[in-house]
């Protein structure tokens, strides 16, 4: 009875659901390629919402346990083969995503309606497969423990993220898409060379087996140092995010939520997972305090530009540069001499929740955006006037999502920092505090621009372009207090975060 | 020995002199013809690196596939006459100071092996048997790897999805537009007709012996592509519709086989991408001769490019 | 004496020699070409790694091999796309340049989207 | 859970309900008639709860936990006294005006974090409340919608997040230091004492909550603020709001350890406010700019106090403290309102409506036996009798004559129609504040035990208080024709260099902007692309 097997295993939280996070959208876009046209977005559904509750269940397994869930794939264990795994990290990290893409799913239903046309068209064909593509290669990136397989899985998100930023098919967005491939593509070469020296040292891939076996030894610093460039070229932390404002500023608003919350969130979860994990102890205070520093002028320059914006996506698109600075943080904090295991474990659960706090609270932004150039036509932030009378439940979700991005309690932002200005108070690293909260006030001043606009009278009547469904308000609505409540993780989930952590890790928090 | 080191150091130099040409070439064009070339030449490095699966793949791939998609968009793209403004020499002069330190720092890793190389190879041939091939390559593809190789074909089907996501908006299931030359050249179109049925032979044998030697699904796939493009650039046959079932068929059948079995082998062998013990080879051999069959589709298709408004005739 | 070194060294140049060119090239064309120069140097280094068990009784390690084919692949698939976005900026009207757009009023196309 | 415990709870809430009920449109609609129930809940709870309840909400490991003590206790009763005559006062006063939506969410949010505030005994509850509390406060500036109420309301949110931040900052290190999972807030005092960083920490809260209270030079939000907003949140901005910040410092610094260096810092900048406020205000001739100087001044005498107290390790300062802020919420919400009150009234009826506001005002000054003078002689014990007696002494002269002034400009804002009569919705829940600030001060100081104090009524005692207050008004006379020659200082004085910082970032903003196109050429950024990959290697080699 194989179904009710399998049926009894996903109750349990059993292993084989980390494999079926991959192989369902795997499927999900065989299928929809062949069954086309109008079931694409039947399927895409289908895929984003079993992603979810299969999310759930590895959480619910991984909390519960108390440890990590792993998977052999083919039978064969590393480092011959392939193993899967699910931490604390992986699996909190895999919840958000499913539920940040699921919504976003149900908000670009409007946009990408692939049931009204009989023939097959372009666009909705694309997005959702290529929305199920993101949440396959996502969950792989999450679960793959394999640095050859996430090379794989990086250009599988990136062929995925791509065609979402042009999907306007206008010259303009084409450009940005190049750009932004050819960049991402410069990044992914050099990652794969640093997966040549590592095997070449050690003849594995896998994050386990390195790390037990990794030494300090010239030619894993320097494949080391070769992934970490890739991934920040495709995570466009400053000085490398050329590609960043204008491919997530010109796409659909769905495609931008997603590009922006999710989507740069694989490399930089690799390079969590490099550093921590693969090889623990390897990056020095230096090295760190280095990715901090590009951390902090990312913050400063985001954050400046974003002020001089006068379109509110490209805004946006500058917060999300800044914001990716704030990840980086995490790095000089946990690697300092200073830092006892707990205060690195302290900053590595700050870092995360940040990462987490921006996916929702971006998504919600972006897509409020999206709203607002649906209504009005336009998304010029000086011409914004009588927005908030008219679509409050969408500035709503914008202000609460900048509220979590400035840091005010009780939404995600706010923990996130907490965690990391408390680990860095304890090893006494004052400038990277001070940063984040420069960072804090430079956003609240660019959320106070917009939002002053949207509750400022219109010189005349606002004529709304179009009507508004009610429910891709409450979508945008539903992320944001998502992000909101993310603080409230402090009470119980935050925990997971420890579950199979690395080895620096060790001790208890 | 010495003759043979000799030879290496003149195919090394050839590879970075053409290599370099492709930097320095005037015009986009020639730099791709120059490609074209430096993909053979780096198959017969491959060769003398003792990998010939990998330069039959890039024979068949970097440089036959690559280069002709290079070629083509050259050819295109000169009647555009883009005049670009080149970087500053400052830049240049910090771009090749820094590219030099990079490479600099790559070559000190590889050129200073460990005292013990560390190896999987004797792991490889230990569980070989097993699985009854004996291709090393092709059980690394489909036995301990076989999740990469999954996911690779997937890469292939977005990318080309990606492409096809290019079309103008009301172009979407019409055909890519591909150059013909049926009139102007008769040999073409000979040719055409003389080559594919021996191609057919050819890449039914690489699928096959893949499994026991070089070879396999990747070559005899791009060998069959090149055939269909052969025949389709010479006029004989009209290229399918992107939206056409049978072509979207005839792209996933490959992956879907393979994402079959190895859904199969959690029930049947107790682990995903896991084949019961006895079917290992003939269920490979299912899924490459399966995958032959998509790589001769997707790959074609890549080269050929994005829908366009139906306009010829 | 074997010639490993010698091709070594050749994989390190060509990756130099290809990210200097994808570095300074302004076309966007020559890019995707020493993109793939770049590409043939990395995975000439999976072939140098592969072929240092040579001193053992096995002729070369089959596993970055097999990673190197299944890169090639990948690489093959995204030259196609960026050739493909290339080729459609073209005939879109604009102009095949990787520049940034900051040289133009943001503002400017604000309908653009 | 207990009652007491269910009352605590109700009184945050029952407010934070009604904020949440306002995201239904058909309840915000109706949403106004609520606003003056909404903080009965916390002024039952000052009625029926014990000082030293406390409420513990979530798990024994992750918590908010509040309490009610007696200076917490003794500000929240006036506050929500203060809060409840508001909105009733807003009822009318609001009628027929535009953004209600926009005023009812904005007052909620600040009522909540209000109340919260002065309940909250944990770090996180309290800074959460606090934020709450400015976002509510800078909305209900805004009500206004005109270009100078959005100003002000930058200014406001600017200074206050920026003094938010320096909170956060002393709260993690506070965190830091505290042994154990504590967040208390009673833990964070007496970690303070002992801490290395003390000098630090100090130096964060008395800037955060200095600033958040109007110190000078930080003051300058407060004439902006108080005179763009309605005049209902005017009242409850300068009566309520700003007290958060005094409580803060009550409970934040150590005032059990003598801190002679700490204290005289805080005392000087404390007693500069006091009298820089006074001088400024007379320069004004708008009643509520007025007003708004003369909260900063009294804040920074507040400040003064507690500077004292810092000096001499005396705890009375606490008690002493509170009870002034309690007479101050009370005051100046009856002032404020009366200012609205007036504007609707015609001079036939103007002298009615001006004796209660002149007893109210002069008792600022410190006139015995109101509420002012009451105060007086409350702090008067940790000010002592050195330089802290005479700039008391001064600063109570100096405001009799800016409440003079005061009274002065709101009798030239009378309604241009001789008979007009103010609604009896503004004019009963003014009174009420106005009875209420002259009776609920005697009911405290009899009520709360405040140790030894003198007898309020012994002559020695009056006149003390009295005689400023009569050379305050005999100096008003020449005075106030004086600094009306004088010239005007514009509202919000050194605000102005406001503007002419935003041209200066302005510029380096724009330099920014071109600095980050340059950086997103390609070739620059693959050249940096390439040295951070060079400069990575570097740095990690170098072990």
């Amino acid at each position: 009875m194989p179904g009710v097997a399998a049926l009894s295993d996903a109750a349990m939280g059993q292993p084989s659901l980390l494999v079926l996070a991959i192989v369902l959208p795997v499927t999900g876009v065989l299928l929809s390629i062949v069954a086309g046209g109008r079931y694409v977005e039947a399927i895409a559904f289908v895929v984003l919402l079993s992603g979810l509750v299969i999310a759930i269940f590895i959480f619910d397994g991984v909390w519960r346990g108390g440890r990590e869930l792993t998977y052999v794939v083919g039978g064969w264990r590393p480092p011959l083969g392939i193993m899967l795994r699910a931490d604390g990290l992986s699996a909190l990290m895999m919840s958000t995503m499913a539920v940040v893409i699921c919504v976003v799913g149900v908000f670009a239903h409007a946009d990408f309606n692939s049931r009204l046309e009989a023939a097959e068209t372009r666009s909705p064909f694309v997005f959702w497969i290529m929305l199920v593509a993101v949440s396959g290669a996502m969950n792989m990136i999450f679960l793959g423990g394999d640095l050859f397989t996430l090379y794989v899985a990086l250009e599988l998100l990136t062929f995925a993220a791509v065609p979402l930023v042009c999907l306007s098919g206008s010259a303009e967005t084409i450009r940005a898409a190049m750009r932004y491939l050819l960049f991402a593509l410069l990044g992914s070469i050099l990652y794969l060379g640093g997966t040549a020296l590592l095997y070449g040292s050690h003849a594995t891939m896998d994050f386990a087996v390195l790390s037990q076996q990794a030494h300090l030894e010239p030619a894993t610093l320097i494949a080391a140092v070769l992934m970490t460039i890739g991934l920040l070229a495709k995570t466009a932390l400053f000085p490398l995010h050329l590609w960043l404002p204008p491919a997530h500023a010109g796409a659909p608003a769905a495609a931008s939520a997603i590009l922006s919350s999710v989507v740069v969130k694989g490399s930089f979860f690799l390079v969590v997972r490099l550093w921590f994990d693969a090889l623990p102890g390897m990056l020095t205070p230096a090295g760190a305090q280095l990715l901090g520093a590009l951390g902090a002028s990312a913050i400063a320059f985001g954050s400046v530009v974003a002020l001089q914006q006068k379109r509110l996506k490209l805004l946006i698109a500058y917060s999300t540069v800044a914001q990716i600075g704030y990840l980086f943080l995490m790095f000089p904090i946990a690697f300092n001499a200073a830092a006892t295991p707990a205060q690195s474990s302290e900053a590595l659960t700050g870092g995360m929740l940040q990462a987490m706090s921006h996916m929702t609270a971006k998504a919600a932004m972006f897509m409020a955006a999206g709203l607002i150039y649906t209504a009005l036509g336009h998304d010029r932030i000086a011409d914004l006037g009588g927005t908030a009378r008219a679509l409050p439940m969408t500035m709503l979700a914008f202000a609460i999502g900048g509220v979590c991005l400035i840091g005010l309690p009780p939404s995600g932002g706010f923990l996130a920092k907490w965690l990391l200005m408390r680990a860095a108070v304890e090893t006494g690293q004052w400038p990277w505090v001070v940063v984040m909260l420069a960072g804090g006030l430079f956003t609240s001043g660019y959320m106070f621009i917009v939002l002053s606009r949207a509750l400022q009278p219109s010189g005349e009547f606002l004529k709304l372009g179009a009507a508004l469904p009610k429910y891709r308000e409450a979508a945008a609505l539903t992320l944001a207090l998502l992000s909101l409540l993310l603080g409230f993780v402090a009470l119980g989930p935050l925990d997971v975060l420890q579950v199979g952590s690395g080895t620096m890790m060790a001790a208890p928090g | 020995m010495t003759i043979l080191l000799f030879t290496d150091v003149c195919l090394v130099l050839l590879v970075l002199t053409i290599g370099a040409s492709i930097v320095r070439a005037r015009d986009a064009f020639e730099a791709a013809i120059a490609f074209a070339i430096y993909g053979l030449l780096l198959a017969i490095v491959w060769v003398r690196l003792a990998a010939i699966d990998v330069a039959l793949t890039e024979a068949a791939i970097g440089g036959g596939m690559t280069g002709m998609l290079l070629l083509g968009a050259a050819a295109r793209l000169r009647l555009a006459g883009d005049d670009h403004i080149r970087a500053s020499l400052r830049v240049r002069l910090a771009a090749g100071i820094l590219s030099a330190l990079v490479a600099a720092g790559v070559a000190g890793a590889v050129l200073l092996p460990p005292e013990v190389i560390p190896t999987l190879a004797p792991k490889v041939m230990e569980n070989l048997a097993s699985s009854g091939l004996g291709n090393p390559v092709a059980g690394v593809l489909f036995v301990y790897r076989a999740l990469d190789t999954l996911l690779e074909k997937v890469v292939l089907l977005l990318a080309l999805l990606g492409v096809w996501s290019l079309a103008p908006d009301g172009a979407w299931n019409g055909r890519p537009a591909i150059r013909l030359y049926a009139r102007l050249n008769g040999t073409l179109t000979f040719l055409a007709q003389l080559l594919p049925p021996i191609g057919i032979v050819v890449a039914i044998y690489m699928c096959w012996i893949g499994a026991k030697a070089p070879g396999g699904a990747f070559q005899g796939g791009t060998i069959l592509a090149a055939m269909w493009l052969l025949v389709i650039v010479a006029g004989l046959e009209s290229i399918p519709s992107i939206g056409g079932t049978w072509l979207r068929i005839m792209l996933v059948i490959g992956p879907v086989i393979f994402l079959a079995i190895g859904t199969a082998g959690i029930v049947l062998a107790n682990a995903f991408l896991a084949y019961p013990a006895g079917y290992a080879k003939p269920l490979i051999v299912a899924i490459e001769v399966a995958l032959t069959l998509s790589i001769a589709a997707a790959p074609g298709m890549l080269a050929a490019g994005p829908p366009q408004q139906e306009q010829r005739q | 004496m074997n010639a490993l070194p010698l091709f070594a060294s050749c994989a390190a140049m060509l990756m130099g020699l290809g990210l200097y060119a994808l570095i300074t090239d302004p076309e966007p064309l020559r890019k995707i070409l020493a993109f793939n120069l770049l590409g043939s140097g990395v995975f000439l280094a999976f072939g140098v790694i592969s072929r240092r068990v040579a001193a053992t009784e096995f002729e070369g390690d089959p596993v970055p091999q097999a990673m190197t084919i299944t890169a090639i692949v990948v690489a093959f698939a995204a030259t196609a796309m960026a050739v493909a976005l290339v080729s459609r900026l073209v005939e879109a009207g604009g102009r095949a340049t990787v520049a940034s757009e900051a040289s133009e009023e943001p503002d400017a196309d604000g309908g653009a989207s | 859970m207990s009652d007491t415990g269910t009352l605590l709870m109700a009184a945050i809430v029952v407010p934070l309900c009604l904020l949440l009920l306002c995201l239904w449109p058909w309840a915000l609609s109706r949403m106004l008639s609520c606003l003056p129930f909404a903080p009965v809940p916390a002024l039952a709870a000052v009625f029926f709860v014990p000082a030293g309840s406390s409420l513990i909400l979530g798990s024994p490991r992750q918590n908010l936990s509040f309490a009610l003590d007696v200076p917490g206790g003794l500000l929240l009763g006036v506050a929500a006294l203060l809060w409840i005559t508001s909105g009733t006062y807003a009822l009318s006063y609001l009628k027929g005006r535009p953004n209600q939506a926009r005023f009812i969410v904005c007052w909620l949010m600040a009522l909540t974090g209000s109340i919260g505030v002065f309940l909250a005994s944990d770090m996180m509850g309290f800074y959460f409340l606090l934020a709450l509390l400015t976002i509510g406060a800078c909305g209900l500036i805004t009500c206004h919608d005109t270009p100078r109420a959005w100003n002000a309301a930058a200014i406001y949110i600017m200074l206050a997040l920026l003094a938010e931040s320096l909170l956060l900052v002393a709260f993690v290190m506070l965190a830091a230091e505290i042994p154990g999972n504590s967040l208390l807030i009673r833990d964070a005092a007496v970690a303070l004492s002992i801490s290395p960083h003390r000098d630090l920490i100090l130096a964060l809260l008395i800037a955060g909550f200095g600033t958040k209270a109007g110190l000078v030079p930080c003051h300058f939000w407060m004439p902006l603020a108080y005179s763009a907003a309605l005049t209902p949140a005017s009242a409850i901005l300068s009566g309520a709001v700003v007290k958060a910040s005094v409580l803060g410092m009550l409970r934040f610094l150590p005032l059990d350890t003598a801190l002679p260096d700490w204290g005289t810092a805080v005392a000087a900048a404390g007693g500069f406010a006091a009298i820089y406020g006074v001088v400024i205000g007379l320069t004004q001739r708008e009643p509520k700019v007025v007003l708004a100087y003369s909260s900063v001044s009294q804040m920074g005498f507040m400040i003064g106090v507690i500077g004292m107290g810092m000096i001499a390790g005396d705890g009375r300062a606490v008690l002493a403290t509170a009870f002034y802020a309690a007479n101050h919420v009370l005051v100046k919400g009856a002032l404020f309102l009366s200012v609205g009150v007036t504007v609707a009234t015609g001079h036939r009826h103007l002298r009615w409506m001006l004796l209660p506001v002149a007893v109210i005002a002069v008792g600022i000054g410190g006139l015995p036996l109101t509420g002012g003078g009451l105060a007086k002689l409350v702090v008067g014990g940790p000010l002592g009798d050195g330089t802290a007696n005479t700039v008391a002494t001064i600063s109570a002269i100096a405001t009799t004559l800016l409440m003079l002034q005061f009274l002065h400009g709101l009798a030239d804002s009378v309604s241009q129609h001789p008979e007009a009569r103010p609604a009896a919705g503004l004019v009963w829940p003014w009174l009420t504040t106005a009875a209420a600030s002259l009776a609920v001060p005697w009911a405290l100081f009899l009520a709360v035990p405040s140790g030894m104090l003198p007898d309020p009524f012994a002559a020695a005692v009056v006149w003390k208080a009295l005689w400023p207050v009569l050379a305050g008004a005999v100096l008003a006379i020449p005075l106030l024709r004086w600094t009306r020659r004088f010239g005007h200082v514009p509202a919000g004085d050194i605000a102005v260099a406001i503007d002419l910082l935003a041209g200066r970032a302005r510029t380096v903003g724009k330099a920014v902007e071109g600095l980050d196109g340059a950086l997103r050429q390609w070739p620059a950024a693959g050249v940096s692309l390439l040295a951070l990959a060079v400069a990575l290697g570097a740095v990690i080699f170098a072990r």
